[in-house]
């Protein structure tokens, strides 16, 4: 791999600001309750969170945790009822709408009136790219998701997974430094989303980029992060924040070190103890 | 259906037993269809064959042509009877004319079922059948009004209608001309650019969206009746006055509807925006408008057979001597109703062609939608 | 009681006052029959009614009824209470005209729906096109009202000496301002609002004893209204359902409607009638109101029986 | 970057009030009527004063047109005073009360537009289930549509309205209604039958493909599935069939011998030229169509509310 | 665990017909086509397979292959062309009617204006079970995905994860002898899939259903089935399949054993050869 590998430790330093400079998203004390029809849902409580910049974090924790929620949070796509936040050290608003980050949703969310290759040509005509430019782009991703061939399909005409795919490569397409993904690869078969995991962690270490990662997979959460979040069912709390010292480059083969299946062990058991099956 | 599709043969052998026993003429006992001659025979036998031909082979391409030839030999036969029997047409008479119709039907549900192809065929198969559909319709018109004796100044018969309508051809043209091509086509464009306009102003300032949709509700459902002799009042009694009334009338339900449509993405698809911090137009040109397509369609849709009504409504009040509303008001008061009704036919014949371009336009441009993605 | 249905041409007005006063004053009842009255309208054509079946008796214009006949629905003029014609064309001076000669060139408001018939024929005989141009005259299809003329949207426009002309001053336009022809001064006049019933109907005997009795209490209702003005109007008035008629207008209206019905005792007159069909057939035109001397479309039958001489 | 795309979201965004917009339009809708009035008057008025030869100023003109008797458009006081006259001053049983016609018209309006909606679903319904109606029925009832309303109108009356009222026997008034609601609801089923066939056929296919696995029948998956997926449609429909109906219903108080009834009202004003008259009868017509789009408007918002959807 | 466990070999014999009588699903030479607006696509191509009665079977494929395009087929929601094949020995449209299978969708397909309790009830409904029994199938079926508490929510307010196990709750309820699965445990975590894993298996166990099962997780595939059919990409052909013998009553620790990381290697193999990715 020929990516420009750079210890977490020295880029921190290389930043203009001093002590916290480097902290792309702070949360603190963040809590957020929906109203519903049959009463209010405390989706998240009291939520103390600090990602650096060039972070790998993943949430992981029981479905219906709050992990949606929080990353929404993060994109200012949901208001918190207390507690702070900033992105890029602003208001995430303000984070917004400087266009800091680029979000993968948990559904592939295509418009169905344009065919593949405009959907991922959608943040980019908004962003008044030249259309050499976009093209460019559009055929990158969709090679990089293997999509390639099926620009002028329709979203319906694509399997789920190849949906999912479409959609990553819209995201990609935008070359953010910050990356909020919500489980971009649960549609996708083992191979692929190896592939995938591989493609990303290359593109992270070359770009430097950070990356917000709601995964529901435990060695997928271990192999990339720098940093795993686990959180506990509703109210979503961090119950451990757990730090993955892998190198930048690692590859698929350290799945197999004890060091990985120590963490991954680690990650199993916090998420363990926040479900409620005695089996 | 397809119990039904088995039921119809067996009712039209009843029919034509029907046909064959009882007489034509209510006042000639003896009148029977078998004793009309060659012709008569010619009728009988093809029914017969048609409707075997059902009974055997439900699907079939012979089926339809025979059930093709059956029921036109047999409309045709009640329509050449019908000028002899004006008052006391017989029970077989109406035998006839029924098993005719049940075997037209069994042809216009075969055909329906015939999965829609691309091209010229498949064009001409969905203008064939609503043809043969308004044919029957017509016939029943014909046979019922001469049967009954209904008096014309009521209702002609559409062959007195057609028989005015291609000998007023110049007439109807200037009609046309000027309540069609002038008033409705300016009044639609204008109604509907500014219905859409507005509902974008509406959207765009939430202080318009607050205020002006509520008053403007209220402004826009004045009834066309009471706008049209203000209209005439203020643009004169030429087009333009029938043209503001159209604008009056179109200009609420594109409003509504676009102010819907606008409305109608999926929250995911809005959240989407935001994440590409998109400005306002971008999200109404790229997200919101294109999920508002299927609402203004129905808007243009309902509009443009409105805009029609609204013109020619509009002329009662006051016009030059030419234009169709003109027409009929002027001619049923002559009493020559034919000339109503062929006016009419030339105004529901634009009202549809106008109707299906934009049916076509929004197939086309709505194609991703889940009405017609099916 | 015996129910007799009668369809007018026009709205609840002064126009048809005879008819509500001998209502209101009971004279169908004297005579033993249940007399409903429908109003009219501008869509409505009351030929169509009779032919429908909705009415037993209508009042209509002369030349639209032989225009029906002509179209196959054999109306009977049975009874005329009108003597004389109320139609004029009224223009303002301003436009410059001063005889029906000036007319070339200019626009005239005229109405339709049958009404137009009395119009076209004076126009033939004038001998000016109606399509416009230079040698004829445009014209326009009139509304309910009188404003072409105030707003100066027409140079001249139709109105009746009873309800138009007063709708005219009403709004302001002295009549030194206005000029008028009336069609009995140019010899174009047709009779109007006389009653008229199917051909068919009557072959019966006890029909046109019915319309007898009508006929001769409607008259008695005409004599009425033509001594108390003030009194039919008021009648008028009440039988309004639309509540939009005033009592000014009214007034005035049955003071002009009794100078036309003056002179008639309901009796078709033979002169009167001839005149109107000569009239109809000198138009000529590419639509001749009627193309052929009508037969059978008047009787005096039913006015004899009611002892009108 | 200058605008925030779009506007938040409704729960995080307090429901502001909607009076001191609706004021602020309103006035300016009146400055312009006013404005509007002053001008088209104007001509009328100076010719009023020149038959007396009288030089009028500036605010005698605007005097002079804000109170004509015939105006071209007359001044918003004075449609509100004649509205005034006609139904707070009058008992509601009166001929001369707006509130009196107003029922007439709405009674019919109602008639009309129930068996419409109905009508136009039955139709709807027809066509999304029956392949052979859709080809065949759908372009007719559109055709049906572009005959103009008031040239059949008259033959409603005649073959409709002398039949019930000679033939059957029913009697005038309710022969009158009946004719007056058969156009309300010739008008009125059009806009159900085309949203409905879109409302009806918009359900995702896989909503669709659900319902197939359960092999429900056709009606089982239009109770279930097509029409609660419809009822947004079917409110936007409702809304323009209920305006269309009043218009319906006004139109068919004209060839039934001008009677009672807003449309009445309106066209015997028309014929005396009375100007305040039409435009009170006008208003009142708009204010009762404005507050039956809005009831229909209200029902859609409780029924989103009570299935969830209103978010 | 007090489910009845019968060899799958012995309940073949019990039944009545003799031969190929417990086949389930039978296809022959199976082909589908689709025409779209840029040329026709192949999804499937001469697909065999028999599923006999019991029978758990899974299918695992590179997104895209076909997959969930030959459960469509199998449900009668799609029409092949070319093959054959039959359901429960009559055509896919009989079986249909018969109310033959339970279906879960890739997607969760709740419908929006239902609140979770009554999306459940929906087939019910139409099936016309009496309300006291609805009210249990649902109050089980929601306990059973740990969605109990939930009944009065609407779809969207529920997260991803407890959408799709609404949806498999609502599939259940129906108590079909065929389930057909399109990768219902796609988005959960990993906690919660073993647990439901679990309870899948154990009803299986228990009732003796056949489960035709669309998966993207090797382990998830050897742990559930008793028979693994690998396709390859587009056009979808059966690449490989392979059985699985694990006893009915297996618990997760099996796939610790050998046995099961052979099988789990042997799928893997016959996926990769059919990825076109060469790292
Ligand atoms: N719009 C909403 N209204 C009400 N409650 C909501 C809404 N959105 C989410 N919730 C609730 O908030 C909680 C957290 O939801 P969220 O979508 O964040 O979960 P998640 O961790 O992403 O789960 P999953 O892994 O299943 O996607 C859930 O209990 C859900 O019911
Ligand atoms: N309606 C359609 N029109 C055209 N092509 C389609 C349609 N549905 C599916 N396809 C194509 O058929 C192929 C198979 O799709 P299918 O959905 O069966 O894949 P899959 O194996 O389920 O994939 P995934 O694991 O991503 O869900 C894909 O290439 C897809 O593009
Ligand atoms: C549209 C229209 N047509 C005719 C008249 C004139 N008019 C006044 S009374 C009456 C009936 C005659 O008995 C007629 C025809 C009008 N004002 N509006
Ligand atoms: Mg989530
Ligand atoms: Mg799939």
């Amino acid at each position: 791999m020929s990516a420009v590998f750079k210890p977490f430790e020295e880029r921190a330093d290389g930043q203009q600001n001093a002590a916290n400079a480097a902290s792309v998203i702070d949360i603190r004390g963040l809590s957020l309750t929906f109203e519903t029809n049959d009463g209010p849902v405390q989706a998240l409580s009291n939520i103390d969170l600090d990602v650096k910049r060039g972070d790998f974090v993943s949430f992981i924790g029981p479905s219906g945790c709050g992990k949606t929620t929080l990353l929404r949070v993060i994109a200012d796509l949901e208001q918190p009822t207390g507690g702070s936040i900033t992105v890029n050290r602003v208001s995430p608003e303000e984070a917004r709408l400087a266009r800091a980050y680029g979000y993968v949703f948990q559904a592939a969310a295509l418009y169905p009136w344009r065919t593949i290759a405009r959907n991922v040509a959608l943040p980019l005509e908004i962003m008044g790219l030249p259309k050499a430019e976009r093209e460019r782009r559009i055929a990158d991703n969709l090679a990089l998701v293997n999509l390639a061939g099926f620009e002028k399909k329709y979203p319906w005409q694509l399997s789920g997974g190849m949906q999912q795919r479409a959609s990553i490569a819209r995201a990609l397409a935008v070359e953010p430094e910050l990356l909020l993904m919500d489980e971009p690869f649960g549609a996708l078969d083992e191979i692929v989303r190896d592939h995938l995991n591989e493609q990303l962690l290359k593109l992270w270490a070359k770009t430097q980029k950070t990356v917000v990662f709601v995964t529901h997979s435990i060695p997928e959460a271990v192999f990339l992060s720098t940093k795993i979040v686990v959180m506990s069912p509703r109210p979503g709390r961090v119950t451990d924040v757990i730090d993955c010292g892998f190198p930048r480059d690692r590859t698929l083969d350290i799945r197999e070190t004890p060091e990985f299946l120590e963490v991954a062990a680690r990650v199993r058991n916090g998420l363990r103890a926040g479900h409620s099956y005695e089996d | 259906m397809s119990s039904r599709g088995h039921l119809q043969p067996w009712i039209a052998f009843l029919g034509l037993f029907a046909a064959v026993a009882l007489p034509l003429d209510a006042a000639d006992a003896w009148r029977l269809l078998p004793r009309e001659g060659v012709p008569g025979w010619i009728v009988i036998l093809a029914l017969a064959v048609a409707a075997y031909a059902s009974v055997r082979a439900e699907k079939s391409a012979l089926t339809a042509i025979l059930l093709a030839f059956a029921s036109s030999a047999g409309a045709w036969a009640a329509l050449d009877l019908l000028p002899g029997l004006a008052g006391h047409t017989g029970p077989g008479f109406w035998a006839l004319l029924f098993t005719s119709w049940l075997l037209a039907w069994a042809l216009v549900s075969q055909l329906a079922a015939i999965k829609p192809r691309a091209g010229p065929a498949g064009f001409g198969l969905k203008l064939l059948v609503p043809l043969l559909f308004g044919a029957w319709l017509l016939i029943f018109w014909q046979v019922i009004v001469v049967a009954f004796q209904v008096p014309s100044v009521l209702i002609p018969p559409p062959s007195a209608i057609w028989a005015k309508l291609v000998s007023s051809i110049p007439i109807l043209a200037a009609d046309f001309r000027q309540t069609f091509l002038k008033a409705v086509i300016a009044g639609y464009v204008i109604g509907c650019g500014s219905g859409f306009l507005v509902a974008i102003l509406v959207d765009r300032i939430p202080f318009l969206q607050r205020g002006l949709l509520p008053v403007g509700n209220l402004v826009s459902a004045l009834p066309i009746i009471g706008i049209a002799p203000i209209m005439v009042m203020w643009f004169g009694f030429d087009w333009p006055s029938k043209a503001a009334v159209v604008v009056v009338a179109t200009f609420f339900p594109m409003l509504v509807n676009t102010v819907t449509g606008l409305a109608a993405s999926q929250p995911m698809q809005r959240d989407l925006m935001r994440t590409y911090a998109a400005n306002y137009w971008q999200s109404l040109f790229k997200l919101r408008l294109p999920e508002a397509l299927p609402f203004i369609f129905n808007a243009l849709k309902i509009n443009s057979t409105l805009a029609l009504i609204a013109a020619i409504v509009a002329e009662f009040f006051g016009t030059p001597i030419v234009g169709m509303g003109f027409r009929i008001s002027t001619e049923v008061g002559r009493m020559n109703i034919d000339m109503v009704w062929a006016e009419i036919a030339v105004a529901a014949l634009a009202g549809s062609v106008f109707y299906g371009v934009i049916a076509l336009i929004e197939r086309a441009s709505t194609f991703w939608h889940p009405s017609f993605r099916a | 009681a015996d129910p007799v249905t009668l369809q007018l041409k026009w709205v609840t007005q002064a126009q048809f006052a005879g008819y509500y006063v001998a209502k209101e004053k009971g004279f169908y009842e004297a005579e033993g029959l249940d007399v409903t009255i429908k109003p009219g309208g501008p869509d409505i054509a009351p030929e169509q009614v009779i032919a429908g079946g909705g009415a037993d008796i209508i009042t209509t214009w002369m030349p639209a009824a032989l225009a029906s006949r002509e179209k196959g629905v054999p109306l009977v003029n049975i009874a005329q209470p009108y003597k004389k014609s109320g139609m004029m064309l009224t223009c303002r001076k301003d436009t410059g005209i001063k005889s029906p000669d000036d007319f070339k060139g200019k626009t005239l408001g005229v109405w339709f729906y049958g009404n137009e018939y009395p119009f076209l024929a004076w126009m033939a005989k004038l001998g000016l096109s109606t399509e416009g141009g230079p040698n004829g005259v445009t014209v326009l299809k009139q509304g309910f009202n009188v404003d072409p003329l105030i707003q100066k949207q027409a140079d001249c426009i139709s109105t009746m000496t009873y309800n138009e002309f007063g709708q005219v001053l009403d709004a302001g336009i002295p009549e030194s301002e206005l000029i008028v022809f009336k069609y009995e001064d140019q010899g174009v006049a047709t009779l109007e609002d006389g009653l008229y019933v199917m051909e068919d109907k009557l072959k019966d005997p006890a029909f046109v004893e019915k319309m007898a009795k009508f006929v001769r209490a409607s008259m008695k209702g005409w004599d009425y209204a033509r001594a108390n003005t003030d009194e039919a109007a008021k009648i008028v008035l009440e039988n309004d359902e639309t509540g939009a008629q005033t009592e000014a207008h009214q007034k005035f209206m049955m003071g002009e409607v009794n100078k036309l019905t003056e002179g008639s005792n309901g009796k078709l007159d033979e002169a009167d009638y001839t005149r109107t069909v000569k009239t109809l057939l000198s138009a000529g035109g590419e639509a001749p109101v009627i193309t052929k001397e009508p037969t059978g479309a008047w009787t005096h039958a039913v006015t004899d029986a009611a002892g009108l001489k | 970057m200058t605008t925030l795309a779009i506007p938040a979201r409704p729960r995080s965004l307090k429901k502001p009030g909607q009076i001191f917009p609706v004021t602020v339009v309103v006035l300016a809708i009146l400055v312009i009527w006013y404005v509007g009035a002053f001008f088209l008057n104007a001509q009328l008025a100076r010719d009023a004063f020149a038959r007396q030869k009288v030089e009028p100023t500036i605010s005698q003109l605007a005097e002079a047109t804000f109170s004509m008797d015939r105006p071209l458009l007359p001044a918003p006081h004075q449609v509100a005073t004649e509205l005034w006259k006609s139904t707070v001053d009058q008992p509601v049983t009166s001929k001369r009360s707006l509130v009196y016609h107003g029922w007439v018209t709405l009674s019919a309006t109602l008639a009309g537009f129930g068996i419409g909606t109905l009508l136009g679903l039955l139709l709807a319904i027809g066509i999304v289930h029956v392949s052979s109606l859709d080809k065949s029925l759908m372009p007719w009832v559109v055709a049906s549509q572009t005959i103009p309303i008031v040239a059949i109108a008259p033959m409603i009356v005649v073959v409709g309205y002398n039949l019930m009222n000679g033939k059957l026997g029913l009697s005038t008034d309710t022969s009158r209604f009946l004719a007056k609601a058969m156009i309300s609801t010739y008008l009125s089923f059009f806009p159900v039958t085309v949203g409905m066939v879109k409302g009806l056929r918009s359900p995702e296919l896989m909503h669709l493909d659900l319902m197939r696995t359960y092999s429900a029948s056709g009606w089982q998956a239009f109770w279930k599935l097509r029409f609660p997926a419809s009822l947004p449609f079917l409110f936007t429909s409702m809304q323009i069939a209920i305006a269309i109906s009043l218009v319906g219903a006004i139109v068919g108080e004209l060839p039934t011998g001008a009677s009672a009834g807003l449309g009445a009202r309106l066209l015997a004003g028309s014929y005396y030229g009375q100007t305040v008259q039409i435009w009170a009868a006008l208003l009142a017509a708009s204010i009762l169509a404005a507050v039956l789009v809005a009831i229909v408007g209200f029902a859609n918002r409780i029924v989103l509310k009570r299935m969830g959807m209103a978010r």
